[in-house]
């Protein structure tokens, strides 16, 4: 391993090292705050790695990673989140009688997860990354036991995910079968040495689509999605909205681009087909929600509809608006649960509809921030959302996958209802009764508070000047 | 420097109207008042100074804003944006002024969202670039639904949903559309850009066009609205507060038609040439649906709502003459359409802040205790069936006159129209005014306030009755611009010009 | 002395702008002195005009452009006015007129609270009148003419309390619209082909453009018939002229006898050139003219309300004006329109007077005996009524109607049908006029007179009966003395009447003939209801389907309610909640029906869940091996 | 020395593996639900064995190792999520954890 080697996979590092940290910390005392403390830091430290770091742009640490561009703007994005996730958990999980601190460790496990997947182009590292993640899930999403959904919904989430894990695995052993490689770039070499995809490849990849479908919750795969989101503690929930897809978006994308999918007709159709019914599924089990986690869950299948439109689009434009929409998608999805984090009580987390009721006017500030993320989500202009599909109308445009487009747009305007329900609501002139919940300090709140409000602004911001974050996205993608 | 400031002024002032919505309120009226008006004096100014005739673009003002997409903040004044301007700044001032009394809850957020609206509109006349404007497209929208749901009537979800999705949905369409241009426009040229200028001389093929011009035409025909996508605007339209449908009926609608003369006609010449007897064929079919769901209509705001939808059919049959005429009719009737039905919709308030209902088989005889009320009930009534001597009679009849160059039977069924208007106006002051007073409590007058709006408004469409010519000779050159067949277009293809003119002959016969 | 031109019309809209601004704060002396003093004093100014014109070298006409009103693509009309010969005998008309019915309706309308609001509106349609008849381009007398229906509708409904007026008043508004959107058409076609709509312009070309009887100027032709039938209450869209008396007798007198429902017989006269052209159209004009007069006065003769018979005999002698102009004969026509404004509006006034008089009674089988109690009245009206059953040599009705019963029988375009239907009108005429005369003045008196009328309503009526009776010398037939003043005094504009030759001689049998059936008519009048008063309730009574028919004027009224009303009404209510939302709220339903269909997949059920992972994996192979 | 050709390996995987389905299907209890997966998971191990016999390369034994690491930290974390469920529902019927739907 050359020093370079070393150098590259140091993120990776940082946040394994970090876990031993805290698993010793907690072995001294336990303390959130400390916890807490660390568990930022580490991640700050590797964001500004990352940032800082110089290299050449492309490093592959053979054969398992590579170190790209793309591999690190999705690593960063990762980050980015998990911090911004663990920013949420703090005042989430203070408020309740569980131990908190091992959540932690699990936290940066399942962002290393993502992270490995982000830059592995090999079956074994995507194989490590994608079960470190999953693993860690589980525990995760059934962290607060005493909770019976909190069980049920690890449980589902563990023998669904097993369960796929199965489909991956055997569709990557027959890819290997007929490869003999298990490395995305060996692959790809075989199989432009083929005039037509080998029947036995077809079903490998048919399984692996599975399994990462699962993953990445579009239909059919994508019915543990509610029950999971409404299952988990809220910041949980964010975390599997958006890293750990975002990991496996950053996967599929090299996979396909690597083994050079676009040219396999019947690929592109099992695609088209998935994200189509993810689109319309989704947005038609959200239409009427009253769970507001369910009904993020729903709109969540639908937008990874969405982004995989400009995935089918493929070209650089394609990529391009797979990284941008899903910055955007980051942002929104972790501000609108770290909202729903915000007005959590102890008891129960804010969840339904009626939750909602008057919100304007009992906290004028959280709810404009909430409605913009939503009118993100609904794709609204002045808010990234609104580039982000912008960006993928774009990319489908240009790839001419009509059908995808006017797909995406029915399904955006019939995802227009469900997101401006909940901002009427929101506008309705009473209020249940508030009982005023928080016993904690308000200082607690505080950097809920500070979090949500710098992704407010960094969304509008976005929205509103997009083109640093198209440059930036421009300058990595491009080799 | 001084377009950007508009949009930015406006902006600026409903935070600002906000912020100091927490001190006093009466601060707030006056700040967002004093921000219309300056702009309305800006906007004054500049046509003041216009020089002459001869110059077709007055302003230009540009930066880049997204230049990995061509995209940048191309703002631009001819004379028909000026004209629109000028109509948004007029009537926005007076949406604040009406408001004054109306609105007195969250009363910092409710300026905030008007001018906000306004904002976006003028965003939406100025824009010279294709993102930009879908950008403003869309932006005026979401403080609309807000105005709408907050401040609105018993049933304003129902209403503000359906405004919204019904105007979001079609206004993909268009993103589509505008994407596909740029691509079109990229890969031929090479210069991908959303500029409004390039795309001008954008050469595509007419297949493609076919498309592409579907996609604006949908945003625009559920804008306007066109008689099949017209089910929301009765609903937003009765359910808003007043200044909403001031808003609404004055100025959202007038950016469909405005969209339909700056980019459907230039950009789409041809295709919009071969479309062309459908649009008239529906615009008129419009004229007359709306006319007759507006004299069944109990509820006034409702009532007025569909002989919005009447009046838009005359843009449609103006729009597709394809002539100045009628294209100068239709300027004149986005402008008098937003003072007469504006100035309908207001009176509907006042008489509902009066007697708290909306139901006019609950009127009556309204005359006796509100004079003024009355007589300005009878102007605008009197211009919404185009009366001589109003704004409205100038605007429909040069539409006519234009149609009529063009198609026989249809402007024949619109001039029908003309009856039809007369049939639901003067419901309307049979309704309210005549008759004798339902409840036995006396109403209240026209205060000073509600007068000062009132005149305002009648002087305005006297005005325009009276004297066109400076609004004629304002929109001429654009008008003329964007009607003239460039110098490429017309040797670029024979068989396309054949077909008009085959199409134009069809029209030319008595049917 | 000629740029004061625009102030004809301009003052009276001032006088309107002042009352209705400030009418409600003035002082009620003020008011009728600024309505009546507009107007006076345009009169004044029209009769100095008219001085200069008449002195003036004949042919001269007098322009005014006041500004660009529309200037668009060619489309050019001003606002501009003309004046020549026949605009100057309607100004006239139209400002001595009126001004005389102002200064009546300073008394009449004392008492009412909406003084100024009278005034202003009738200065408002004086103004539009004005600007009707002295417009220099078709569109500017589109304005006029669309402003003068507005006025209409204002004055009919001006009792606007009482729900029936308003009825009316929509009714007269609406009915007028049809024919004035039938004129737009003809103006939309009239530019097309000559790329102008101003009238000197039209005048001077049409002959180039068009030949005679052309497919296209005989469908202009008739589409601005359409405007003229409206406005003039001709057939077919007379319906709206009986129910409009339900405005005060001024207002009857004003617009709906003497001045705005001839204005189809001024832009009929105005574009005679294009008539000239289409001999087809102006048979039309000439048809409809003969059978209106005849529909009309077998309704004057049934109808119990006095203001009725009077707006059915206005139809009728707008029917003559018709007959005449579709025999070519112009200044007849304009002639007959002068006079019979003058003998209309005074026995429109004298029956607002004894309306008055006798406590808002219209019945007339309820008056009775008021010669004594109302002697000027009865004088007054008596004038009125000889002048309009065209009493021989005495009364103007006499020369105007001789003229067009003359032309009708010896013009070029004339035949034995309009003759006959103008001999027999003016039979009917006498008829129904002084049955009229007998069952208000004469015999018992069955209501008590409450309301003796001043002076300011004597005055105008002394006027218009010295007018009703005066005017017609300046005309006189051939065979009583030849004198041709009016006539000649057109004749530069309007074409004069060619006469078969040959017929000069059996003028005076025509004569003859007029002057027996209308003092005959007189005669049958005075047996019917003077001497054997129960003869005509046994009439009634024999054919009370008949007598109904008439009564109703012919059931227009029905026809059109199944035709156009009902069947509107009934699209209109049928579909208030708007079919068109019904697919949108259908998609919303099956939105719904979809979301729930979705949602029951996601039972809850893990099982269920890896159902579908399976089925999707199942769906992606087959997929991948079939394609 | 004969070799067994690798397509019946393959097959031998394919066959476990869909045993392994079709239990995890029919299963309502979550221990056997777990169990099953478990046989998947091995099949698709099997299968990477055969492969990597194939190809005579140790990636597929590599491979194996790591799944059959997996499988234990799942099957822990599996079991100790179904003592839960039984401590709150004295179930360990899987459709009886259907308290969210919709």
């Amino acid at each position: 391993m050359s020093k370079q080697d070393l150098l590259s996979i140091v993120p990776l590092f940082i946040l394994t090292s970090a876990a031993i940290l805290i698993l010793f910390s907690i072995a001294v005392k336990r303390n959130h705050k400390v916890i807490y403390g660390i568990t930022t830091l580490s991640l700050l430290a590797d964001i500004i790695f990352l940032a800082v770091a110089e290299g050449p742009a492309t490093w592959t640490v053979e054969p398992l990673f590579i170190f790209d561009g793309f591999g690190k703007f999705n690593l960063g994005l990762i980050l980015v989140t998990a911090l911004a996730v663990t920013m949420l958990s703090y005042a989430y999980f203070e408020q309740r009688e569980e131990r908190k601190e091992e959540y932690y460790i699990l936290l940066i496990l399942a962002t290393l997860g993502a992270g490995t997947l982000a830059i592995s182009k090999h079956f074994i590292s995507l194989f490590l990354g994608l079960e470190i993640l999953s693993v860690s899930l589980y525990s995760m999403i059934a962290y607060l036991r005493k909770r019976e959904r909190s069980d049920e919904g690890g449980i589902k989430y563990l023998i669904i995910a097993a369960f796929s894990s199965a489909f991956m695995l055997f569709g990557m052993a027959l890819i290997y079968y007929t490869s003999g490689s298990m490395e995305f770039g060996a692959i790809g070499a075989y199989l432009s040495s083929l005039p037509e995809l080998p029947i036995i490849m077809m079903a490998g990849f048919g399984f692996v689509v599975v399994g990462i479908g699962f993953k990445l919750g579009i239909v059919p795969f994508h019915m543990w999605t509610a029950d999971v989101y409404e299952g988990a503690p809220l910041p949980v929930t964010s975390f599997i909205a958006t890293v750990s897809k975002g990991g496996v978006v950053a996967l599929l994308v090299r996979f396909y681009s690597q083994v050079n999918g676009y040219q396999y007709n019947s690929l592109v159709v099992i695609f088209t087909v998935l994200v189509i019914a993810s689109m319309l599924v989704g947005n038609f089990l959200a239409l009427r929600q009253h769970n507001v986690k369910r009904l993020l869950a729903y709109s969540s299948i639908s937008h990874l509809g969405y982004i995989l439109v400009a995935f089918i689009a493929g070209g650089s434009l394609g990529k391009e608006a797979v990284s941008f929409y899903l910055v955007a998608y980051f942002i929104t999805t972790v501000g609108s649960f770290g909202i729903l984090t915000y007005l959590s009580d102890k008891d129960r987390d804010a969840e339904w509809l009626d939750d909602f009721k008057g919100l304007f006017w009992k906290r004028p500030w959280t709810a404009t921030s909430f409605s913009a993320m939503l009118l993100s989500l609904a794709g609204i202009p002045l808010t990234a959302g609104f580039v982000g599909k912008f960006y993928i109308v774009a990319a489908g445009v240009k790839g001419n996958t009509w059908l995808l487009v006017i797909m995406l747009v029915l399904n955006s305007a019939i995802g227009l209802f469900y997101y401006i329900r909940i901002i009427a609501i929101m506008c309705e002139k009473q209020g249940a009764t508030d009982a005023n919940p928080s016993t904690l300090r308000p200082s607690i709140y505080l950097i809920s508070g500070f979090s949500v409000a710098v992704l407010t602004v960094a969304l509008l911001w976005v929205g509103t000047f997009p083109e640093g974050l198209i440059g930036l996205i421009r300058s990595l993608l491009s080799p | 420097m001084i377009l950007p400031g508009f949009i930015v002024s406006l902006m600026g002032g409903g935070i600002l109207a906000w912020i100091a919505s927490q001190k006093s309120l009466v601060l707030t009226r006056w700040i967002s008042l004093l921000t219309v008006t300056v702009n309305l004096l800006g906007a004054l100014v500049v046509w003041w100074q216009q020089p002459g005739v001869s110059s077709l673009w007055l302003l230009d003002y540009s930066i880049p804003w997204i230049p990995q997409f061509g995209i940048s903040v191309h703002l631009a004044v001819d004379g028909l944006s000026l004209l629109m301007l000028l109509l948004t700044f007029f009537l926005g001032a007076i949406a604040v002024l009406i408001s004054w009394k109306e609105i007195q809850n969250r009363v910092g957020l409710y300026h905030f969202c008007l001018l906000w609206v306004l904002a976006g509109i003028t965003g939406v006349f100025l824009a010279m670039d294709l993102f930009l404007f879908f950008f403003f497209w869309e932006v005026m929208l979401i403080p609309m639904f807000f105005l709408i749901i907050i401040w609105g009537h018993e049933n304003s979800r129902y209403a503000a949903f359906k405004f919204f999705i019904f105007t979001q949905a079609s206004g993909l369409l268009m993103l589509v559309a505008i994407l596909g241009l740029y691509f079109v426009n990229g890969n031929q040229t090479g210069n991908y850009t959303f500029d409004y200028f390039h795309l001008l001389e954008a050469n595509i093929a007419p297949g493609v066009a076919m498309w592409l011009m579907l996609g604006f035409l949908a945003a625009f025909a559920v804008k306007l609205p066109v008689v099949p996508f017209h089910t929301w605007l009765p609903d937003a339209h009765s359910q808003a507060p007043t200044a909403g449908s001031l808003i609404l009926a004055g100025l959202l609608l007038k950016t469909g038609a405005y969209g339909l003369l700056r980019f459907i006609v230039p950009l789409f010449r041809d295709q919009a040439m071969v479309i062309a007897p459908w649009a008239m064929a529906i615009g008129v079919f419009g004229i007359i649906y709306g006319a007759i769901l507006a004299f069944s209509q109990t509820d006034l705001k409702r009532l007025v709502a569909y002989t919005s939808v009447s009046h838009m059919g005359f843009i449609m049959l103006g729009v597709f003459s394809f002539n100045e005429l009628a294209a100068q009719g239709v300027v004149m009737q986005m402008i008098t359409h937003g003072i007469s039905t504006g100035a309908l919709f207001i009176l509907a308030g006042f008489i509902y802040e009066r007697i708290h209902t909306r139901d006019i088989t609950r009127m009556g005889g309204f005359w006796k205790s509100m004079p003024f009320l009355g007589a300005c009930g009878l102007v605008f009534a009197m211009a919404s069936l185009g009366l001589p001597g109003l704004g409205n009679f100038v605007a429909e009849f040069l539409t006519l006159v234009g149609a009529w160059q063009a198609t026989h039977k249809f402007t024949i069924i619109a001039t029908l129209g003309l009856v039809a208007a007369t049939i639901y106006s003067l419901r309307i002051l049979q309704k309210v005014f005549y008759g004798t007073q339902a409840s036995a409590t006396m109403l209240v007058d026209l205060s000073i306030r509600e007068r000062f709006i009132m005149m305002a408004l009648v002087v305005s469409i006297i005005w325009l009755g009276l004297f066109p010519q400076p609004i004629l000779n304002t929109s001429k050159q654009p008008v003329k611009t964007i009607l003239e067949v460039p110098d490429t277009a017309r040797t670029k293809d024979k068989s396309m010009q054949i077909e008009i003119v085959s199409i134009q002959g069809k029209g030319g016969r008595y049917e | 002395m000629s740029n004061l031109l625009w102030l004809i019309p301009a003052l009276p809209f001032a006088g309107s702008l002042i009352l209705i601004v400030a009418g409600s704060k003035l002082p009620k002396k003020y008011v009728p002195l600024i309505g009546s003093g507009s107007v006076g004093v345009s009169a004044f100014i029209t009769l100095l005009i008219g001085m200069e014109f008449i002195t003036s070298e004949s042919g001269s006409v007098i322009k005014q452009v006041l500004w660009q009103w529309i200037d668009v693509a060619g489309f050019s009309p001003a606002f501009g006015f003309h004046l020549d010969s026949l605009s100057l005998v309607f100004i006239f008309v139209i400002t001595f007129v009126g001004f005389l019915i102002h200064v009546y309706s300073a008394e009449f309308m004392a008492e009412d609270e909406g003084y100024a609001r009278f005034f202003a509106f009738l200065n408002l349609f004086v103004g539009s009148m004005l600007i009707l008849v002295l417009a220099d381009n078709l569109l500017l007398l589109y304005f006029g003419w669309e402003g003068v229906g507005l006025c209409s509708y204002l004055l009919i409904g001006f009792w606007y309390q009482e729900e029936k007026n308003g009825s009316a008043a929509r009714k007269a508004f609406i009915i007028t619209r049809v024919g004035d959107t039938a004129m737009a058409i003809g103006l939309f076609m009239i530019f097309k082909t000559m790329g102008t709509v101003n009238l000197v312009d039209i005048q001077g070309q049409a002959t180039s453009v068009w030949t005679v009887g052309s497919y296209e100027v005989t469908l202009i032709a008739l589409l601005l018939l359409g405007g003229a039938v409206g406005k003039s209450a001709q057939l077919p869209l007379q319906s709206w002229l009986p129910d409009a008396m339900a405005g005060p007798s001024p207002v009857s007198a004003l617009i709906h006898a003497a001045t705005m429902v001839t204005a189809g017989v001024y832009l009929i006269a105005r574009t005679h050139v294009v008539f000239e052209l289409a001999p087809t159209a102006q048979f039309v004009v000439g048809v409809l003219g003969a059978v209106t007069l005849l529909m009309a006065g077998f309704s004057a003769l049934t109808q119990y309300d006095l203001k009725r018979v009077l707006a059915y005999s206005t139809i009728s002698q707008i029917g003559y004006m018709f007959l005449a102009l579709g025999i070519g004969a112009w200044s007849s026509a304009i002639f007959h329109f002068m006079i019979h404004a003058f003998f209309k509006a005074l026995l429109f006034l004298a029956a607002g007077a004894v309306i008055m008089a006798l406590h808002h009674e219209h019945d007339m089988f309820k008056m009775g005996g008021l010669r004594k109690k109302l002697p000027v009245i009865y004088w007054t009206f008596l004038i009125g009524a000889a002048s309009l059953a065209a009493l021989p040599l005495i009364t103007a009705g006499f020369y105007s109607k001789d003229q067009i019963l003359w032309l009708a029988w010896a013009g070029e375009k004339g035949n034995t049908w309009f003759f006959l239907a103008a001999l027999v009108g003016a039979f009917i005429t006498a008829i129904y006029t002084f049955r009229m005369v007998f069952l208000t003045f004469f015999g018992e008196e069955k209501t008590q007179v409450s309301h003796v009328p001043g002076s300011l309503i004597n005055i105008p009526l002394i006027v218009l009966a010295v007018l009703s009776t005066g005017a017609g010398f300046i005309e006189v037939p051939h065979s009583l003395g030849h004198l041709q003043w009016f006539t000649d005094f057109l004749s530069p504009l309007l074409p004069i009447t060619i006469i078969r030759p040959g017929i000069e001689s059996t003028e005076w049998m025509i004569q003859l003939l007029a002057a027996g059936l209308s003092i005959g008519g007189a005669g049958l009048a005075y047996y019917f209801y003077g001497v054997r008063p129960s003869l005509h309730i046994q009439i009634k009574n024999a054919i009370p389907q008949v007598h109904n028919f008439l009564l109703k004027g012919w059931r227009f009224d029905s026809l059109y309610d199944w035709t156009f009303v009902k069947p509107f009404v009934y699209l209109s209510n049928v579909n208030k909640n708007d079919l068109v939302d019904w697919p949108f709220n259908a998609l919303v339903t099956v939105a719904g029906f979809i979301h729930r269909l979705f949602a029951f997949t996601q039972s809850g059920i893990l099982r269920w869940y890896l159902i579908g992972i399976v089925v999707g994996a199942i769906l992606i192979l087959t997929l991948g091996i079939l394609i | 020395m004969t070799t067994i050709p690798a397509e019946y390996g393959l097959v031998l995987a394919t066959v476990l593996f869909m045993l392994g389905l079709i239990s995890l299907l029919i299963r309502r209890n979550i221990v056997f639900m777990l169990i099953s997966v478990e046989i998947m998971l091995n099949a698709a191990g099997l299968a990477f064995i055969v492969a990597g016999s194939r190809w005579s390369q140790a990636d597929g034994q590599v491979m194996f190792l790591f799944i059959l690491t997996m499988a234990a930290a799942e099957v822990s974390v599996g079991l100790a999520l179904i003592l839960q469920i039984y401590h709150q529902l004295k179930t360990v019927n899987s459709d009886e954890a259907s308290k969210m739907k919709g």
